[in-house]
């Protein structure tokens, strides 16, 4: 699974993984519009191929932190539908018992440590999981996903620093997708985000993040390097998210303009460029495509219809999880 | 008279300094042609220039710290705080260099800013985006801190906070930015430090911050219909502290609720209940009680979230048992 | 039983854990070679090595988050924290992060971590290293707060820190690393939540916390040279608070005086004090009374710190009014 | 005053100021040995062409923001003995009236913001004062002073950021002394520091820091191009601290070798290089430096002699200056 994908199977299943994060997002867009989701919840479509080609260069034992907009993390790493609708729901069978919710979905056994509401919040537990894996003797590397806006908090060039000075087996994942919430990059980062990184001795690389191919040979590079001790590694990934900051962020024109969108969703999109190197590589038919399209349909149409139907849990829970070892706080 | 919403409230307040002192100036993230996610500062930026109304970087940290240097040098920044759960990151520009420098300094240096930010749950945004931070804040000399409970209160004590020459943090409850109240079209501005008594009582005194003095307002209904006169007082600035009129109502009812969103443990009731306690003693028939958010991280699902936050029913319920005498736990 | 100081006590409880877990490690700056500036860490290098003993940067938010993340992923950080005060720097990770992951992961994630920092003032540090911040983590539900009064606490409750799943801050008193205390030779640990009566009387409680449980032994020999009999209790960890055994002596002397060095208003001593109000009330003869830090930040001049903090004599004053009955504030 | 210094009474002033900052650090040293002086103070001893290379290119309204290690910053934004070594002292007619100390020392008369003990603490509030400069429309510059240990908070990266994209007028000086506390900067700063700052777009320079010449003509080139709106700078000087860490850090071989020291003082001195060269340079009698010598000698005696006798601050202070516009917070 380590080595850059090259194979139908593998070309295939990122292919898949790219379509179940695009369709998970437009149930869970869905439900947010057919007031059946509480809260707010950021969609990652547009970006699949960062998510994708990241998280097949690695093992389950590797670790990531995911963001706000973790959706696209979380399945591309392993998560279920269903636990995760109804970790979007709120309910008991969710993968955080619902208490989390879409900002801080989380799937321990696929090495997924977190959503994080706190912008950069992450960066220091990915540096810190890599740290483990140092101190422990493991071999395992942790990838930490953040966005352009991001690159703003000093958390980032405080663990970088340790991270170079200690040599961590950590991949800094800047996803730079044009904006950071109503704000265009340009007007919130000064200088060069990869040259930051460089300045901390971090070997650091651009990629189109639209090209899932590219982004998995680069990965799957740095994580081999990074296995052996030559870590720490910064990618900055060109991408584009296709929806508003959140779901009720509808009417966008004053910061950034339809054309704009509609270029990047016709000519760039990740799916659509892969599917059509599938198709011209051979390596999947059309029909084959669209069968494997509307299986993940149906079956994001079943998780979201379990996940409406699924218990909420009992009130009892509330002080549960407090402590670990406590079984009620506030008995 | 004319009725606005909170939101309006606090953008005419905001509006009305910065015409009459030049130096007035907003900073933050997405405060300018964005507003806020709340849209509270609309229009600001078009009147006042992106000079006074300055979209900043995602680094509370930093921002929090320019405005501290700013305001030391001759100008008045209204710190825009996005959540008040990111008061985390900023803690130590707040109280370390804004709370101290005046004391520090020997009174030679002042810090005249104004900390707005928010606070409030239920409204399924999770852990991280629905705390009620403002005893941290309360807890630290030299910071004032208001907590409007509706649109009146939100625009007179900004008002009065711009022009205070100290570090000053507003926390609006970011439910009620749609609540609408009479606020008089002439200019009036809310003093620091003098408690509003919405409703005169006898038999019970109930004292809320922020929405809880709604939540009050909602139990004294219930209650006059079994009979139960309770006074409700709104203290509106809990730094300083209207201790005369709190005790003075304590004093007339002998029993008193103090109810506030923040958790209850080491918390804002704790302060309030033990000055009462320690001040007014002979005259209580009971002890005063104390209703805080529960001490839990909030969390996501609505079946839980709703459980964490003091409601009418249940400060009705609590004052009910101390009129009727049932305080079995203080026996 | 052989005498150690404080800060052998600390060191000693650190060695005996790393040599029983491989996973404990020690975090922070110059806590290596130099042993920290306090030199309680002086010859844990040279035992457990570079790897186990990490000298970091100056960049308390990143290596904070970094031990966040790596205790989710196996290890147990010792994270150092060179002054107390310097805690407002890492609010966000101890607070948004590390307190929160266990209930918003719906219990799958733990952080077994302890953050280890100090508090005190009359150092003649001034107000950026002489606080004492413990009321601001013990408001944040998720976090468990120790308080040693003596090295034989402050080896046990590290012990037990250290083997707790949970966050634990423990603040040591920095006047008090140099102080003797019987410690025995054979392993021992002290029960989180489990006041310690450290001299019974009849008259009056004394609570105490950290180095004000001495203050108030010393008041109760003033008091005793008196004939008044004082009871002395230190919680040790005031999250979580033995209720019980502070009630069962609140309503045994039926007046109450709880002394802690924090700032009086919105800390520590209000929470304790409504506590026992709200549940001994009706055996209470006078208001608990409450003695924490001036609310003002902790001067520079000798002549001034010294009269910030509770004394024996203060202390041994009030208790005297309250035992007469001289209390015409509560009039 | 703010062409780099060309005529021999500007070379004179530049000696004094570093001669006068070398013997006030070796008065306050002597009240430290002499157990005379409260608390700890860190000597700026050996670094002295940096704070007068820097300071001599300002003008009196233009800011500075200091550390720490902040007599040396004092002294050369023109402060007086007198009221230093009274707030050394924590004496009523010290600059801060005793309330500050040495590590809080500020000069609001000759634009010095203060000292800070939070590492890192001052750089947003330098970055503020430019902020202010630039708002108003006026045209004095800021710099921050901070060491190479400071680079470690993230804050300088969050602060750069704001001041590259706002064009802000401020330099940010990097005292690089070569340590951090304990600490060789090698181990706690990877990669390049200058090459940090020009990732976010800003002109960064390396200067000899023992060289006050040459500290004196970069600075005067950059603060006339800040004032234009050139602006935000960077300096790295390289420096040495002749002293230990504080005062106390006596017994220092365990992380510098006397033989380092030793290099530095006979070989690198700013105060005999810089007086070489007057002499050289004809603008100078060995007589006219000898008396100048005397002259600041006698100057600082009387200035601790007055000290000495001057009378603390009256405990009615303790109060006062915690809020401006109230007189006593606690009345
Ligand atoms: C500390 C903090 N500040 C602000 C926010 C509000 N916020 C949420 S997402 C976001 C923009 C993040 O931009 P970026 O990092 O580029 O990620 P993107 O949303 O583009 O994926 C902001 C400002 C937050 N959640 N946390
Ligand atoms: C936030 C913070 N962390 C740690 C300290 C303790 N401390 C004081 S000075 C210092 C070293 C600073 O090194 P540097 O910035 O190089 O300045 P220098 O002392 O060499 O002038 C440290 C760690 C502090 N005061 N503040
Ligand atoms: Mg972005
Ligand atoms: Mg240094």
């Amino acid at each position: 699974m380590a080595n850059a994908k090259t194979n139908s199977e593998d070309y295939l299943r990122m292919y898949r993984q790219m379509v179940r994060i695009r369709t998970f997002e437009d149930n869970a867009n869905q439900l947010y519009l057919s007031a059946k989701m509480p809260g707010l919840t950021h969609m990652y479509s547009g970006e699949e191929a960062v998510a994708v080609g990241i998280c097949e260069a690695l093992e389950t034992r590797d670790k990531i932190t995911s963001t706000h907009r973790g959706h696209g993390h979380c399945v591309a790493k392993g998560a279920e539908f269903k636990q995760m609708f109804c970790e979007l729901l709120g309910k008991e069978e969710g993968y955080c018992r619902g208490k989390g919710g879409s900002m801080h979905i989380a799937d321990q056994s696929n090495g997924n440590l977190g959503a994080n509401a706190i912008v950069g919040g992450s960066m220091g537990i990915a540096t810190g999981a890599a740290f483990t894996s140092k101190m422990l003797g493991r071999d395992d590397v942790a990838v930490c996903f953040f966005g352009d806006g991001a690159t703003a908090q000093g958390l980032l060039y405080e663990v970088m620093n340790m991270a170079a000075l200690w040599h961590l087996p950590v991949i800094y994942a800047c996803e730079n997708n044009g904006y950071s919430e109503y704000t265009k990059t340009e007007e919130i980062a000064a200088g060069s985000i990869t040259d930051r990184a460089r300045a901390f001795g971090i070997e650091a690389h651009q990629v189109d993040g639209q090209d899932v191919l590219a982004v998995n040979a680069l990965t799957t590079d740095l994580v081999a390097r990074a296995r052996k001790g030559e870590g720490p590694f910064f990618i900055e990934l060109m991408t584009y998210r296709y929806h508003g900051h959140h779901v009720g962020d509808i009417n966008r024109e004053y910061y950034r303009t339809k054309a704009e969108e509609k270029d990047w969703k016709e000519n760039r999109d990740p799916i659509i460029r892969f599917r059509a190197h599938l198709i011209t590589e051979g390596l999947a038919t059309e029909d084959e495509i669209e069968a494997m399209n509307a299986e993940i349909a149906a079956d994001a149409k079943a998780a979201v219809d379990y996940a409406l139907d699924a218990k909420y849990p009992d009130q009892s829970e509330v002080d549960m999880h407090v402590y670990s070892g406590i079984t009620h706080a506030l008995a | 008279m004319r009725e606005i919403t909170l939101s309006q409230a606090v953008n005419e307040a905001l509006a009305e300094e910065m015409r009459r002192d030049d130096t007035v100036f907003i900073i933050g993230e997405d405060v300018a042609e964005a507003g806020t996610p709340f849209k509270v500062l609309s229009g600001l930026v078009e009147e006042f220039g992106a000079q006074r109304v300055v979209d900043t970087p995602i680094c509370e940290p930093g921002f929090m710290g320019l405005a501290v240097g700013a305001a030391m040098t001759g100008t008045r920044p209204v710190v825009d705080l996005m959540f008040g759960d990111f008061i985390f990151l900023i803690m130590d520009q707040l109280c370390n260099q804004a709370a101290k420098t005046h004391y520090m300094s020997g009174g030679k240096l002042s810090v005249p800013l104004v900390l707005r930010t928010n606070m409030g749950a239920t409204r399924r945004s999770a852990a991280q985006h629905s705390q009620s931070l403002h005893a941290l804040v309360a807890h630290i000399p030299g910071l004032k801190v208001a907590m409007p409970s509706s649109a009146y209160e939100a625009k007179g004590l900004m008002k009065t906070a711009i022009r205070d020459n100290n570090p000053v943090v507003i926390f609006e409850d970011k439910l009620m930015y749609q609540d609408k109240a009479p606020v008089p079209e002439e200019e009036y501005l809310i003093p620091f430090g003098v408690a509003n008594i919405k409703r005169e009582g006898t038999d019970i005194t109930l004292i809320g911050t922020s929405s809880m003095v709604q939540v009050c307002e909602k139990a004294a209904d219930i209650l006059a219909a079994e009979g139960i006169s309770a006074e409700v007082i709104d203290p509106r600035t809990i730094v300083p502290l209207d201790e005369a009129t709190l005790l003075a109502s304590a004093r007339k009812t002998s029993r008193v609720i103090v109810v506030d969103e923040g958790h209850q443990s080491y918390g804002v009731t704790g302060e309030i209940a033990s000055r009462i306690n320690e001040k007014a003693f002979y005259h209580l028939d009971a002890p005063v009680l104390r209703m805080g958010a529960m001490d839990v991280p909030i969390p996501f699902s609505p079946a839980l979230e709703d459980i964490t936050v003091p409601t009418p029913e249940g400060v009705a319920a609590k004052a009910r048992m101390l009129v009727a005498g049932e305080m079995i736990d203080a026996a």
